[in-house]
């Protein structure tokens, strides 16, 4: 079962501020980051939270980033979304600036608690963005109608959001993300809340979103299980200062599509393993880890 | 006052009138039953004159308000405006319309006190905002100082005396005795009598000082034409009111309960009756002010220390602080209309009171 | 619904509750009161002290006074707890607006909120009654074009005096009550100032400014009355409390009037904005569900 | 490894202490921006006062009413003294009041339904317009009724709060406490009283501002004389203006006081941590 | 991989009110729960949360709950530390009522949150048990140092919970749920609000302190993960009311210690398979869970 023959092949390890091992495909990357580092200035001290971060992904892709608390996954996904700046280095969203990219809306955005406004009802809530933008009524209401429909949540478009269970708010909060049809998608740990058969059937449910919208994915997570049935590679972080351990390309097998019956096959278990060891930074059962490098 | 450029304070009636703004020192009663009478009787208009009455109570100091100029002329009792003319205020009694003190000292039949020596020790009410300096002023007279006795704020009525917490209360003549008259003695199950009280009237000690007195703006009364006339027709108006009030005082307490007075009746005729009484009769003729009560009353202020060591008045008040100038006048053009100036005639009635004087 | 009607009836017994307690004492208690050494630690119960209340709720069906046009006290004294309530809604929203600008302005610059707050607890600390004649002198020296500074303008800024401030630092504290998440989520909108404020702290700041508003609205109140007091403006209950608390001694329940009205008008100011708070339910989710 | 450590340090040295100095820049302006504030405002009043001419009658300039300070001194220490007293004990009982009975609501909802509305009722009336009768009822020599009227102000705070925070005990800790067999008393101790504990200072330090000024305005509706309600009276009704002030200066001084105090007894009861997370939510 | 000659042995669907299909240890049991009834009377009306609860929990057992939300995991545990009454069926406890039990101290218990007292230090948190019943002052600083020392928390003593981290947290409220050695340990979610890596870990050393001190354990949890390296059985519920669906016995071989290393075994993901189909009604991947009933 352990046998070093079938493990996956993983990248290299990017702390040396090394490029991605994975070649970007082609088109402009929806992210680009190069030689980010994120120093926080607290009261206690200067607290290191990003190191030498260098990352690329390509357009529809989904990329999933887990790591111990505190190594800072939550900080790199900030600074894509441009909601803290980088102390160095460089952001780049679809070619531009990662403030341009805000300003333009080109990405949409969701967090760990659903963040619904709670005097709004469901429908208001997946308008928010587009009434900020101007988007005239009508349309608006067509395309929440629409985002509704597509989180399976249409029935339920006039409560507020103290009568949902926490899966629907989170499916709420997907709805408003992708409201603006954005390309890129930036999540931190968006099922974090919910307990493991909601999280599951959300996760099946995010993989039919993803196909639908094409967007690209930047995906905050804890769960092992999580990143492996989600993700095209999964970007393993060491804390403290946050670097990137290793990224692991998923190779789930060529007829591998992401159904409920992927989570029960051998090579699922496998890529598990593979990031369990890579986020232990030795492997648990022997020195496997080392030849990967 | 501005607003007329006539210049007339005449006898156009029916012309432009004059505006006048006139701050009383409490709230509408029979204490200004005159006033209320003249702008009722049409006594104003005669003069050319639109006078607006502005009630006091509370906080509200009338000399401040005149010297601040919110209004033209002010009711207001003479040692409190001698403080406030030290303070620098600048304006002159131009009319004494009370010509005795109407203040009394009352306490129990049986509770020893007959004159200001017997304060000595004792709970001594007041009701502050100025009306305690009589109080000081007569005790300065017996070689008493204000840290001899206790001082307590009376409220608005006479609970804290009827109920034993004041051994001698301040009360007016025109009122606050009457509310003692209006109780029922619950030993009796009847009104009190006065027989029940022991009164110290300050008008018969050195304490006495002048009380309601109309003021006027100083430097105004000294510059301005257009004032001295309105004044003069003020004066005269007033008069005529308070002359009325003399001579028909069921009227007069029937004008002022019209005019917003809380009173009942019978208090409020006893009211305009006790006032009539502190008025009439006035031998030089009604404002005119006497110089020994003036002096007297300058006396007592000097003297007079409250129980923080603050002075009322530590040097005397200008001599631009009262003038017979205006009301003189004023009696002079009235004598031709054959009225009663000095209350030859005066009779005061009697009046019953009413339980809770309703 | 039957909830909302037992509330009514525990809190009808409570005041019967109340008035039995009163009864009692005066029936029971000496008549002047308890004395520990030289302090009075429970009241006289002579008619003067404690009427009855029989006496205090029958002498509000009779004439104030024995004048013939006279009206009823009940109808004097709503008709003052009606002035009284138009002035302290005027001052309370004097209050409303003054109390959330200051709140903007704190919310928007930290300085400015270090700078005011501390000022403005202290504000309360200040006596202000002690104003209540100079607002009033200066007030009637304000005269703009056709507006001319009305007494009752005094009463209500002093009313806006006492209420703004517990606006000011609950709006405040809505105005700062989004959570972190919700803030950022408007920034990654590139939502401005102003669509923040209108679509995400007005809002959240409902639930802190509705409490804000009712004690706001109860010192307003409370500010008219002393106001009305302390300038003698007619026409108020508090110009009753005092007119009536001279007549005190010959009519002792007659005081009490006033001060009734003076509880209902409270009371109506302050369920006057509870019913805001029904309007805007909506917007207090929060509130119930935490 | 060793040179990204290197460089962090580097970074540290480079950027140096900027966040100690910014939080050192920030307890600074906190102190700073509010003495500055209340310069401007007295400063622009000693400006309309002495430059601009406003009658010095109408608004004194705090230049003189700081002599007025000084030269009434002592009668104002007394006064300040007085009403200080009224306050203070007016606020202690009506403290032990509040909490008594928000102890006995939180333990019998009858009492607690039953209180509703009076409480309602004393919230909303103003106070002291109960003075007069109060006088009547307790004697207006003594300063019982001002007492007990700050009494009945502080009183309404403390109870509302105090019953607030009786509620405040979470379900994990009564199931905790049930857990372990713990008798009511024990409850009491370990887990009610000091959950209540920051909601009780609260509802105190609101009292004690609310205690100052009823007493200081009941004194305006009759009783003794003395205090700084009755002689800021007097000395406005002699148009002693600056003298007025200075006393109202004193109570300024008085209600701070009194503030300060309650707050430093909510520093010293609660335990740092606690607090922190408490006046967040309960102020 | 899906081989269903595999599949573990699976205890009989106790739906039916059958007595547990693995037979009692030796001694009284720790726990004994028969026919269990709990409807909640609420103001919308009345909520069956637990329907017919068979269970036998045997000394120095691991047993764990597990099961979609609101099938009465809480509510079930709560009916053994006798914080709610079962509407009809009876709780015994080492052979008394869950009365006696909870009066006699028999067991300690842990809840999601940490529910630590936060005016209280670390070390007078975890002395709060003893303190009510009267431990002496003396023997009560003994017991807390050892208990301090044992979830590794010896240098926080006189921190105050805020200061500490949630894994910390929970790790004091297990130290104070130990405190009077109870032969019972009740968890209701312990790590639920922990992440992946520290969750681990805890694990980890809830299999030491178990170890260490013999007490049988009536594990909450929603992990799979969890539930399958920590216990021996693991109950499956059903929600809406809820039933015992499966008890499925771990088997993870003979010789399978509860180490890291565990976790990449297949045997441990088979086990995690049966649990997931067990709990998803079906398999997923086809219809070999009706085999093996
Ligand atoms: N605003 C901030 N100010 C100071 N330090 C911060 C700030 N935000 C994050 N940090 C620190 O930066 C580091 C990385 O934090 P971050 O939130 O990115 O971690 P994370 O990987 O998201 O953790 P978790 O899994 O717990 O969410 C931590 O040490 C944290 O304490
Ligand atoms: N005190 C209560 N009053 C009314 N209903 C309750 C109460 N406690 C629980 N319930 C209901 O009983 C059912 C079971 O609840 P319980 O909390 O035991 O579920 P759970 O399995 O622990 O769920 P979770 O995994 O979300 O913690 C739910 O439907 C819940 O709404
Ligand atoms: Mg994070
Ligand atoms: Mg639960």
């Amino acid at each position: 079962m352990t046998d070093p023959t079938t493990a996956p092949a993983v990248a290299a390890p990017a702390g040396g501020g090394a490029p991605d091992a994975v070649a970007a495909p082609p088109g402009t990357p929806a992210v680009e980051i190069r030689g980010v580092d994120k120093t926080f200035d607290t009261r206690s001290g200067l607290v290191p939270a990003l190191d030498g971060i260098d990352l690329t992904v390509a357009e529809g892709e989904f990329v999933s980033l887990i790591g111990p608390s505190g190594c800072g996954k939550s900080t790199l996904m900030r600074l894509i979304a441009d909601l803290d700046e980088p102390t160095s280095g460089e952001v780049r969203v679809f070619g531009k600036t990662a403030r341009q990219a805000r300003r333009d809306q080109d990405y949409g955005i969701a967090f760990q608690q659903a963040g619904l406004l709670p005097w709004r009802t469901v429908a208001a809530n997946v308008a928010l963005p587009l009434e900020l933008h101007g988007v005239a009524s009508a349309s608006r209401r067509d395309r929440v109608a629409e985002l509704l429909e597509m989180v399976g949540l249409a029935d339920f478009a006039d409560r507020y959001p103290d009568q949902l269970s926490g899966g629907m708010q989170q499916r709420v909060a997907i709805a408003r993300a992708l409201a603006e049809r954005p390309r890129l998608l930036l999540m931190d740990e968006p099922f974090g809340a919910l307990d493991e058969m909601t999280r599951e059937k959300m996760q099946a449910e995010l993989v039919r979103i993803c196909a639908e919208t094409g967007a690209a994915v930047v995906f905050v997570t804890h769960s092992i299980p999580e990143a492996v049935f989600l993700s095209d590679r999964v970007v393993v972080m060491s804390p403290r200062p946050g670097r990137i351990q290793q990224v692991v390309s998923m190779q789930l097998g060529a007829d591998a599509s992401r159904t409920e019956a992927l989570r029960e096959e051998r090579a699922f278990f496998e890529m598990v393993t593979v990031v369990r060891e890579a986020l232990h930074g030795a492997p648990a059962g022997g020195a496997r880890g080392v030849e990967t490098r | 006052s501005g607003g007329t450029d006539s210049g007339d304070g005449g006898d156009t009636a029916d012309g432009d009138l004059t505006p006048v703004k006139l701050q009383l020192q409490w709230l509408p009663q029979g204490q200004f039953a005159g006033y209320f009478a003249a702008a009722e009787q049409g006594y104003f208009e005669e003069e050319g004159l639109e006078v607006e009455i502005i009630p006091s109570g509370g906080d509200i100091v009338p000399q401040d308000a005149l010297a601040n100029g919110d209004v033209d002329y002010a009711i207001a009792w003479v040692p409190k405006v001698l403080g406030s003319i030290e303070q620098g205020a600048n304006l002159t009694d131009i009319a004494q319309i009370f010509q005795r003190s109407g203040t009394l000292q009352v306490s129990w039949a049986d509770s020893g006190i007959e004159s200001i020596a017997d304060f000595e020790g004792k709970k001594i009410g007041s009701w502050g905002f100025g009306n305690e300096w009589e109080i000081f002023a007569a005790m300065a007279d017996e070689g008493l100082d204000a840290t001899t006795v206790q001082i307590i704020t009376q409220d608005f009525n006479m609970n804290a005396f009827l109920q034993g917490d004041i051994d001698a209360a301040q009360a007016m003549t025109y009122n606050e005795y009457a509310q003692l008259l209006e109780t029922v003695n619950p030993d009796t199950g009847e009104l009190y009598e006065p027989s029940d009280f022991n009164v110290i009237s300050y008008e018969e000690t050195a304490g006495a000082m002048l009380q309601d007195a109309i003021w006027a703006d100083t430097e105004r009364l000294e510059s301005d034409e257009e004032y001295q006339e309105t004044t003069v027709a003020f004066l005269k108006a007033v008069v005529k009111g308070w002359v009325y009030a003399a001579e028909n005082p069921e009227e007069a307490s029937e004008i002022t309960i019209a005019a917003g007075s809380g009173w009942g009746p019978s208090h409020e005729l006893w009211m305009v009756n006790e006032t009539n009484k502190l008025i009439w009769p006035s031998e030089a003729g009604i404002g005119i002010i006497d110089e020994a009560a003036w002096d007297k009353t300058v006396a007592g202020a000097l003297a007079a220390v409250n129980e923080s060591g603050a002075h009322l008045i530590t040097e005397e008040p200008p001599a631009s602080a009262w003038t017979n100038e205006w009301i003189q006048q004023a009696l002079d053009e009235l004598e031709a209309d054959g009225l009663d100036l000095t209350g030859e005639g005066f009779e005061p009635i009697d009046v019953t009171l009413e339980e809770g004087g309703n | 619904m039957s909830r909302r009607w037992s509330a009514v009836a525990w809190g009808a017994g409570g005041v019967l509750v109340l008035v039995a307690l009163w009864e009692a004492y005066k029936f029971l208690g000496p008549a002047d009161g308890v004395v520990l050494g030289t302090t009075r630690v429970l009241p006289r119960t002579t008619d003067l002290a404690m009427p009855h209340v029989w006496d205090m709720l029958g002498r509000l069906a009779e004439p104030v006074t024995r004048s013939p046009s006279a009206p009823p006290l009940w109808g004097a004294i709503l008709l003052a707890a009606l002035t009284t309530l138009g002035i302290a809604a005027a001052g309370w929203l004097v209050g409303v607006v003054v109390g959330v600008g200051l709140a903007l302005v704190m919310q928007r610059w930290r300085l400015a909120e270090w700078g005011l707050l501390p000022w403005i607890v202290l504000s309360q600390t200040v006596p202000l009654i002690a104003f209540a004649p100079v607002v009033k002198s200066w007030g009637s020296r304000v005269e703009i074009g056709a507006f001319e500074w009305q007494d009752w303008m005094s009463v209500a800024l002093i009313a806006s005096y006492l209420a703004f401030f517990p606006i000011a630092v609950g709006a405040l504290k809505g105005l700062q009550s989004p959570d972190r998440i919700h803030a950022e989520l408007m920034q990654t909108y590139a939502a401005g100032y102003w669509a923040t404020l209108r679509k995400l702290r007005f809002p959240a700041a409902v639930p802190y400014l509705l409490p804000a508003l009712r004690l706001g609205a109860a010192n307003a109140v409370v500010g008219a009355v002393v106001a009305e007091v302390s300038t003698g403006l007619q026409g108020g209950i508090g110009r009753l409390l005092i007119q009536f608390a001279g007549q005190a001694s010959g009519d002792p329940a007659k005081a009490w009037g006033p001060i009734f009205g003076a509880v209902v008008l409270g009371l109506v100011a302050a369920g006057s904005v509870a019913l805001l708070g029904a309007i805007l339910k909506n917007y207090r989710r929060t509130e119930e569900t935490a | 490894m060793a040179t990204a450590t290197g460089t962090a340090a580097i970074t540290a040295a480079r950027v140096g202490g900027t966040a100690a100095a910014r939080s050192r820049r920030e307890a600074v302006l906190r102190v700073v921006a509010p003495i500055a504030v209340g310069l401007i405002v007295l400063g622009a009043w000693q400006f309309l006062v002495s430059v601009v001419g406003v009658s010095d009658y109408l608004l004194p300039s705090p230049q003189s009413i700081a002599e007025e300070f000084v030269a009434y001194w002592p009668s104002i220490l007394s006064a300040a003294v007085i009403t200080g007293t009224n306050a203070f004990v007016g606020l202690v009982v009506g403290t032990v009041l509040g909490l008594a009975l928000a102890a006995l609501a939180a333990r019998w909802r009858a009492i607690d339904r039953m209180s509703a509305p009076v409480v309602a009722a004393l919230a909303v009336v103003p106070i002291v317009a109960l003075a007069p009768v109060l006088n009547s009822m307790f004697g207006a020599d003594s300063q019982f009724g001002r007492q007990a009227i700050a009494a009945l102000a502080s009183f309404v705070p403390v109870f509302l709060n105090t019953l607030r925070g009786f509620r405040q005990t979470t379900p994990v800790h009564r199931d905790l406490m049930k857990a372990y067999a713990a008798t009511s008393g024990q409850v009491l101790r370990t887990i009610t009283l000091p959950t209540a504990r920051p909601f009780m200072l609260t509802g105190i330090r609101i009292a004690s501002s609310l205690a100052v000024i009823s007493a200081l305005v009941a004194e305006y509706f009759g009783g003794p004389r003395g205090g700084l309600g009755s002689l800021i009276s007097t000395s406005a009704a002699s148009s002693a203006y600056a003298r007025a002030w200075a006393y109202v200066v004193a109570s300024i001084a008085l209600g701070l006081l009194f503030y300060l105090a309650t707050l430093a007894l909510e520093r010293l009861v609660q335990p740092r941590t606690t607090r922190q997370r408490t006046t967040e939510g309960s102020t």
